[in-house]
């Protein structure tokens, strides 16, 4: 029986500290494994007890009450207590913190230890996602003892602990014999970073990587199927991936130019040729799997002669020439080329851009928000209220969508919140504020001998602790 | 020879500072703040400021160029922005792919240049040579990225005889090592083999069609016994120079074929680097870079006098 | 017994015929002088001798060394042959020398290839080989690399090599014609000794008669790939029947009928004239190097004289060339023609500069070859403040070449479709154009055959009685300077240091320096 | 001193040369042929590549695809001859930056020779070669975004030094001609002999050289989009269909092998071209020209 696996990721992280660092690709290697946070995400997005056991809210909502699991451990050595959820929480919510989601704990008023196994959060208003966002990658409990140290050697609480970084290839983990709870499985496991698709496709291939998660080449996920060495797993992710628009400016701060785009795109073309048939349309930015989800598909329906129509109607000199500012990841390069091609059929002349992440934050998501159209993936589960920020590069400024997000924190009522959110999904379809196109599928390529991987990717982690090889 | 070695000296330092002056400028200009790539889509202003201070980006450009090749003068290429590490520990660690690698390649192309120029050259004309050096001329043109996709398509996938990619680390021993850096390597040296070989080929028919070839000839010397004793010695020189430009050439251009193999080199580490703006990782690596050419340069200059009398300074 | 015989030797290249039928012989302890102009085949002889020819040459006939059938030896028979019981010496001593080995490694390599011992015994040896070509190891030790070496010393190192393992025939193909005709005379005189001493065989190749008419017991002269006339070296010059070996004897001994017109004012004064040259330095805080290559020249040249300027390689000579010609300013010193300055302030002054023409040494490199004559002759009108257009320019292209016996429709032609004589004459044509007072011939015959030189020769003569030119005639060569040159001046190392009426000088020289070269060229005996 | 004694009969014709160099025929159709396709491609190609077809995409060789379809469905002889435009466009003006500029500067070191000119010249061409250049071409066009532009641009600038030496050097070798002193005695200065006498001896070298250049430029290019740093799509470049059909080289080679063909055979074609016009221009073997 093999005891140690080798998974492939496409990125790798810039360092090892989740708190302090934006990079999804820290939470992939160190998410659950390495660190934990108070609570969990599971396999299905659900939150579950993490380093607290249970927690109690307080009838006014504002103190939450967090009853910490006995007996755990950091890796190097020393006990797991109170003081260090609040080392953490203070340390990520303090003004020079470089959290970079910083946002999730802006609504704690104090953090206060009861005993070594009790803490107490006090909030400014109630908020009943708080125990989801301490699920967070970036919410994850550190101790102040290894702080210091924690890019490079990250000690945490996991059920792995972190044994060899060699950078620009791997970064190796060993079983936590000491862990308090169900332990891994697996004796070590290595984590690779193969950025390319190719040389990732080649390291499957060859053996080289038990299994690839998020496997970036969809192309070669037939190969996959067919051959029975692999199994491929085929999941979702909390990734809306849109082609957005800039609505602050001309011309797509017409609504009818934005309809006429809409009716442009032709979702199934775009997921069979960016995606390879792996995706999920949507309608509006919501994910399928929620059970909020409404399908609005029907509303920007593929119709090149409405689209035509509609630009006549919006009096726009054709061809209308507008920047496609596209990020690296290949759905968006893809996805990209094939959606400049829809849009000049109707007479739309996007002229393609591609950029470096840097760039695209620099020039599109930040500052002057220069561009005209883009195509990203929000991975960050439950964003819908981001449509409520009128700053954020979309430049949708809507009060109405505003009051409603706004509402919405206050709301705890489930079937109230339920209707607000299909209302809200619903304002963005009808404003046409972005292209909606697909779903992002998480694809995991593994040795078939495999067990234990998550299908789906509710957050962005390749959690470890319950893979293991069977015969 | 040593007032040779000595003005050369001086005019590698000052290529040195000229190329440190060029570089900082060039990366002052691209565009694009390391602090919000490190801190991603949802970082606030604040965290960004202190971001910077803590990176000294805050600094005036002059400052910091004193403050960098200052460090660098003391070894100290200061804490990558991304990483947070040192820049010297990263890019020692790269280099003990890239390094390898390049002398590697080098030493394949250099292997098997030689002997298909001499021969060639040796057989000027004949069926062989012309078919040699045909095959030279498609290895001149071969791109070699394309080369090496094929060769992963053929021995990494299909037959499995290599890997195809990544790079274990010496830890795992050296054989494993050197087997994982076999593909790139030949993937490199192939065209550089092709130019080198015919390289040799024409400074040797350059060199036997030399008056003193002729009097080593009427002395009783064969053919053979004229190329081998006096016409390689006097093509060294060219031949030379494209060994110390491919020397520069594999270190930085290994930077693609480092990307098909997915290696840990510093070519690989300059274009995340430039990607993340991680300015002064791209600084260093450049100019480590820039260095390892005058140096190989240097080195070269000085071959060329202990192969050539002339060039050593009058005693 | 004869020790080299080459009977009807007939070569062809690629199907190209270069020898025909020639017949040779040497034997020991003679020397044959073979003489002909460029390109008459006497290296392909040389070469079929050594079986050294390049790819693609057929010989037939026959050629017995020491009684051995050469055309029927196997390369390997011949490698042991080689260097062995024949040595060669080559023309070009700078480039005959492998630059990246020691002269006592190149000289024991001949010794090594052919015996078996030890490399210690070899260098013992090759010591004595280089004692014997006059490099005593004390004054040029064997770890001497040849850039180390002047022309002369490395044409000894190459006759070293040739005669290490005392072969009973030495070949000599031009060995001195890159050379001063002071180290030619020592370096024939060093042959002829060695000869001597052992008994050898040389077989010595030469374009100049008076060069092997000292030395050769035996002459043989060819044309096109014949031998024409072949016989002893001491009768050969009164009995000559061939009309080619008549001609050649003429063209060496050649003078120009002159009618000079001199008038008594001085056309160009050379004022104490000095020019030095700073080298880079070496070193980066060494001191920088000076080379003083004019110091101090004074003279005068008059109005139609004919002024000639001797003096052995690096003297100088084209450095006072270039200062007269305002390309370059002197350090100090004046130079003026006809009263006015070469050089005015900074800049070299046009209106003199016009007046000024020269012709160079090589007729091959003085033209650029994309132009087409009537451009390369026309050159020279760039400085003129009103040049002749249209009707007028092609009638002065047409003087000029007919004055140097071209025609005019030659204008339309390139420059590589004229031999080398014709081409100097294009040159002559183009320093004639503007109808300077004053034509710098900076050697310019020294790259013709002799008959060619001879023509050229006279043309110039006549030129300088029609038109009333005044030449400045630089050459190594003291018979040319004889036959052409009303007054002479010797320059060594950068001074000037003999000079009168040429007759006098040459005949009757004063200065040693002057007596050392008068005695060093060669000369065709007296009595032809 | 011998004399070139070949009667114009013996004079071998150009064309007559140029037919017995096989690498240079070989050469030159080569070429001639990329750049055939090039042209064609303005006014005609197979298939129009602007408009995706997705339903057909990645098929094999056919006879309706003769080079199959990629993974967008377009015709890739029609993406290959389009693609012949961009390397070809890329490569001729960056080696035209490199000539433009890199032969005045050579020219004028040359003309002052040892001056302190020449020295900075040099010296700035040693800094450039200094760098890497496939490197500085990455930081180039990723500082200034990607696009064809700037590929030229960065490759163009590699080109200068090979040029400006390549220049000096010949130049240098020029001046010391008796022709060129003939030249300074008629009067005239030294960017008059630059023009009229060496630049159009050196100008055989240069071809030679810019086929050199020209072919490696191509790579650069190729190399540049391989990575994603040349001409931006829809512009259909043949380093860009290499990168794109990496992933499917596994199940559908033909999308690697055309567009890695025509690099190599572009290439190779220069390449022989660049030899058949050396030994063509080369005085050895043809007496009595330059
Ligand atoms: N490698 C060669 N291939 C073809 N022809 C050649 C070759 N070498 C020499 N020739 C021709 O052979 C003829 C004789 O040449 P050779 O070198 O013997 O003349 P030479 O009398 O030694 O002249 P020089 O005084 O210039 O040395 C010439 O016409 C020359 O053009
Ligand atoms: N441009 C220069 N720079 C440095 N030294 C020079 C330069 N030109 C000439 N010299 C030196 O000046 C001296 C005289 O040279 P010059 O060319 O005048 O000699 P020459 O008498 O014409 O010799 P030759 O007969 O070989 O032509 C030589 O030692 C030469 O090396
Ligand atoms: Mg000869
Ligand atoms: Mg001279």
């Amino acid at each position: 029986q093999k005891m140690d696996l080798t998974l492939g990721l496409q990125l790798e992280p810039p360092n090892l500290d989740p708190t302090s660092s934006a990079a999804g690709a820290i939470d992939q290697v160190v998410y659950s494994n390495i660190f934990e946070g108070l609570t969990r995400f599971g396999p299905d997005g659900s939150v579950n007890p993490g380093l607290a056991k249970s927690w109690d809210i307080s009838d006014d909502g504002l103190t939450y009450t967090f009853h910490l699991v006995e007996g755990a451990k950091f890796h190097d050595g020393t006990d797991f207590e109170a003081t260090d959820v609040k080392f953490s929480l203070d340390r990520a919510r303090a003004d020079d913190s470089t959290n970079a989601q910083k946002a999730l704990f802006a609504g704690i008023a104090s953090v206060d230890v009861v005993d070594p196994a009790t803490v107490t959060v006090t909030l400014t208003s109630p908020d009943g996602s708080f125990p989801f966002k301490m699920a967070w990658g970036d919410a994850v409990i550190v101790a102040p003892e290894s702080i210091d140290t924690i890019a490079n050697d990250p000690i945490g609480t996991g059920a792995f602990k972190f044994s060899k970084w060699v950078q620009g290839d791997s970064v190796t983990m060993v079983k936590n014999p000491d862990y308090w709870g169900t332990p891994a499985q697996l004796d070590s496991a290595t984590i690779k970073f193969i950025s390319d698709p190719t040389a990732a496709f080649a390291a499957v291939m060859a053996g080289d990587v038990d299994a690839f998660g998020a496997f970036p080449a969809p192309e070669n996920l037939p190969q996959f199927e067919a051959d029975p060495r692999f199994q491929v797993l085929i999941g979702s992710t909390e990734g809306e991936t849109i082609l957005a628009m800039n609505n602050g400016r001309p011309p797509f701060d017409n609504k009818l130019v934005r309809e006429a785009v809409a009716h442009a795109i032709n979702r199934p073309e775009i997921i069979d040729g960016a995606m390879f048939g792996y995706g999920t349309p949507i309608g509006t930015f919501f994910a399928p799997h929620n059970p909020d989800y409404v399908d609005l598909t029907n509303l920007s329906d593929y119709d090149p002669e409405k689209s035509k129509a509609l630009l006549e109607e919006a009096g726009v000199a054709l061809p209308l020439k507008v920047k496609m500012t596209l990020p690296p990841p290949s759905y968006a390069r893809r996805g990209g080329e094939i959606v400049a091609a829809e849009l000049r059929a109707v007479g739309i002349e996007p002229e393609i851009e591609n950029v470096e992440w840097s760039q695209w934050l620099e020039t599109t998501f930040k500052g002057a928000h220069d561009y005209d159209l883009t195509i990203i993936s929000h991975t960050e589960p439950m964003d819908i209220g981001i449509y409520a920020n009128p700053e954020y590069y979309f430049q949708y400024d809507n009060p109405e969508f505003q009051n409603l997000m706004s509402d919405l924190t206050r709301v705890t009522d489930e079937a109230e919140r339920s209707d607000m959110l299909k209302q809200a999904q619903t304002i963005l379809a009808e404003d046409y504020v972005s292209g909606f196109l697909f779903q992002l599928p998480m694809q995991t390529v593994a040795n078939a001998k495999i067990e234990g991987l998550w299908v789906n990717a509710p957050t962005q982690a390749a959690d470890l602790t319950a893979v293991h090889w069977v015969d | 020879m040593l007032r040779y070695t000595l003005t050369r000296l001086t005019s590698l330092i000052l290529s040195l500072v000229a190329a440190s002056v060029v570089i900082f400028a060039a990366i002052e200009v691209l565009p694009g703040d390391p602090a919000s790539v490190m801190l991603g889509v949802n970082a606030q202003e604040d965290t960004l400021a202190a971001l910077r201070t803590e990176l000294g980006l805050d600094q005036a450009p002059a400052e910091r160029y004193v403050t960098w090749v200052s460090g660098m003068v003391h070894g100290d290429f200061g804490v990558s922005y991304t990483y947070r590490t040192p820049v010297a520990q990263m890019i020692v660690d790269r280099l003990q792919v890239s390094l390898p690698l390049a002398l590697y390649a080098l030493a394949l192309t250099v292997l098997i240049a030689f002997p298909v120029g001499i021969w060639a050259a040796s057989r000027r004309g004949s069926v062989a040579d012309v078919s040699v050096m045909g095959l030279t001329q498609l290895g001149v043109a071969v791109p070699n990225f394309w080369f090496a996709m094929l060769m992963v398509l053929v021995f990494a996938i299909n037959l499995q005889w290599f890997s195809a990619g990544g790079f274990a680390g010496w830890s795992e021993g050296p054989l494993l090592a050197i087997k994982s850096l076999t593909l790139p390597a030949i993937a490199l040296a192939l065209p550089q083999a092709s130019i080198l070989a015919r390289v040799m080929r024409s400074a040797l028919l350059d060199t036997l069609s030399e008056d003193f070839i002729r009097t080593a000839r009427a002395k009783g010397l064969t053919r053979r016994q004229a190329l081998w004793r006096h016409a390689l010695r006097n093509a060294m020189i060219p031949v030379l120079t494209i060994i110390g430009m491919q020397f520069s050439f594999l270190l930085a251009g290994g930077i693609i074929i480092e990307n098909v193999f997915y290696l840990p080199g510093l070519g690989r580490l300059i274009f995340q680097a430039i990607s993340a703006r991680d300015l002064i990782v791209v600084e260093s690596v450049v100019m480590l870079l820039v260095f390892a050419v005058v140096m190989v340069n240097f080195l070269v200059e000085l071959a060329y006098a202990f192969v050539d009398p002339r060039l050593r300074v009058r005693r | 017994m004869s020790l080299l015989t080459i009977e009807n030797l007939s070569l062809s290249i690629h199907g190209t015929p270069i020898l025909h039928d020639v017949s040779l012989s040497v034997a020991p302890g003679q020397i044959l002088g073979v003489i002909g102009e460029s390109g008459s085949g006497k290296s392909m002889t040389a070469f079929a001798t050594m079986q050294l020819l390049p790819a693609g040459a057929a010989c037939t006939g026959r050629i017995s060394l020491s009684g051995q059938d050469v055309l029927d030896l196997s390369e390997a028979q011949m490698c042991a042959l080689r260097g062995n019981a024949v040595g060669m010496v080559f023309q070009e001593p700078m480039t005959a020398l492998n630059p990246l080995k020691t002269i006592g490694d190149q000289v024991a390599e001949t010794i090594l290839v052919h015996e078996r011992i030890s490399r210690r015994e070899a260098m013992d040896r090759a010591r004595d080989a280089l004692a014997r070509a006059e490099l005593p190891e004390d004054r040029f030790p064997l770890t001497r690399y040849p850039h180390e070496l002047s022309g002369g010393q490395r044409q000894r190192v190459v006759i070293a090599m040739a005669i290490a393992l005392r072969p009973a025939l030495l070949i000599a193909d031009e060995p001195t014609t890159a050379l001063d005709v002071t180290t030619q005379a020592q370096i024939l005189k060093l042959l002829t000794r060695l000869v001597r001493e052992d008994g050898m065989g040389l077989l010595i190749i030469s374009h100049d008669l008076a060069v092997v008419a000292d030395m050769a017991d035996e002459i043989a002269i060819m044309q096109r790939g014949r031998v024409v006339e072949h016989g002893p070296a001491r009768t050969l010059f009164q009995t000559m029947q061939h009309p080619y070996s008549r001609a050649l004897l003429a063209a060496s001994t050649h003078a120009p009928d002159r009618d000079p017109v001199i008038n008594d004012d001085a056309l160009l004064v050379v004022q104490d004239v000095v020019r030095s040259y700073t080298l880079p330095r070496k070193a980066l805080f060494g001191p920088p190097r000076v080379i003083h290559a004019v110091r101090g020249v004074s003279f005068q040249i008059k109005r139609g004289e004919s002024l000639g300027l001797v003096g052995e390689s690096g003297c100088g000579k084209s450095t006072l060339t270039r200062a007269i010609l305002g390309l370059e300013q002197v350090q100090s010193g004046e130079i003026t023609l006809g009263g006015q300055p070469v050089f005015t302030g900074h800049r070299p002054n046009p209106q003199v500069r016009r007046r000024l023409q020269v012709v160079f040494q090589d007729p091959y490199g003085s033209f650029n070859p994309r132009h087409r004559v009537g451009r390369l002759v026309t050159e020279p009108f760039h400085l003129s403040e009103n040049p002749p257009q249209g009707a007028a320019r092609a009638a002065a292209i047409a003087e000029a070449l007919e004055a140097v016996g071209l025609t005019a429709a030659d204008q339309h032609k390139y420059i590589h479709e004229f031999s080398g004589g014709q081409r100097q004459r294009i040159a002559i044509a183009r320093a004639l154009i503007t109808k300077p007072d004053l034509i710098i011939l900076d050697e310019a015959v020294s790259a013709l055959d002799v008959q060619v030189r001879a023509q050229i020769l006279d043309l110039l003569a006549d030129l300088s009685d029609r038109f009333g030119l005044t030449y400045l005639f630089i050459s190594h060569d003291l018979s040319v300077v004889r036959s052409i040159t009303d007054r002479v001046l010797v320059m060594q190392l950068g001074e000037i240091v003999e000079q009168g009426a040429t007759e006098q000088v040459l005949d009757n020289p004063q200065h040693p320096y002057t007596q050392q070269l008068v005695a060093a060229a060669p000369r065709l005996p007296e009595d032809v | 001193m011998s004399e070139p004694s070949l009667s114009p009969a013996q004079t071998p014709s150009t064309l007559r040369i140029v037919l017995r160099s096989r690498s240079l025929i070989l050469g030159l159709v080569l070429t001639l042929t990329f750049v055939a396709a090039a042209l064609i491609s303005f006014v005609w190609v197979p298939y129009d590549i602007a408009t995706l077809d997705i339903a057909n995409k990645i098929k094999g060789p056919s006879g309706a695809h003769w080079l199959g379809t990629d993974h967008y469905g377009r015709d890739i002889a029609s993406m290959i001859m389009q693609g012949a435009r961009t390397s070809i466009a890329v490569a001729v003006l960056a080696v035209g930056i490199g000539m433009l500029i890199g032969v005045p500067l050579g020219l004028w070191a040359a003309a002052r020779r040892g001056s302190l000119l020449d020295e900075v010249i040099m010296r700035t061409n040693d800094l450039v070669f200094a760098f890497p250049s496939l490197l500085i071409a990455v930081m180039i066009t990723s500082a200034f975004g990607p696009s064809a532009t700037n590929a030229i641009i960065a490759i163009g600038i590699f080109n200068i030094p090979v040029f400006a030496r390549l220049t000096r050097s010949s130049a240098l070798s020029l001046w010391q001609r008796d022709y060129i002193l003939a030249a300074r005695v008629a009067g005239k200065g030294a960017a008059r002999i630059s023009w009229e006498h060496i630049l159009p001896n050196i100008t055989n070298m240069m071809i030679v050289q810019g086929t050199i250049q020209f072919s490696l430029g191509i790579l650069a290019e190729a190399g540049l989009s391989y990575v994603g740093l040349g001409a931006q799509p829809p512009t259909p470049s043949w380093g860009r269909m290499l990168a794109d059909s990496q992933t499917f080289i596994s199940f559908a080679p033909h999308m690697a092998l055309f567009p890695g063909l025509a690099i190599l055979l572009t290439v190779l074609g220069l390449n022989l071209m660049g030899d058949g016009l050396r030994d063509l221009f080369d005085p050895k073997l043809r007496r009595g020209r330059t």
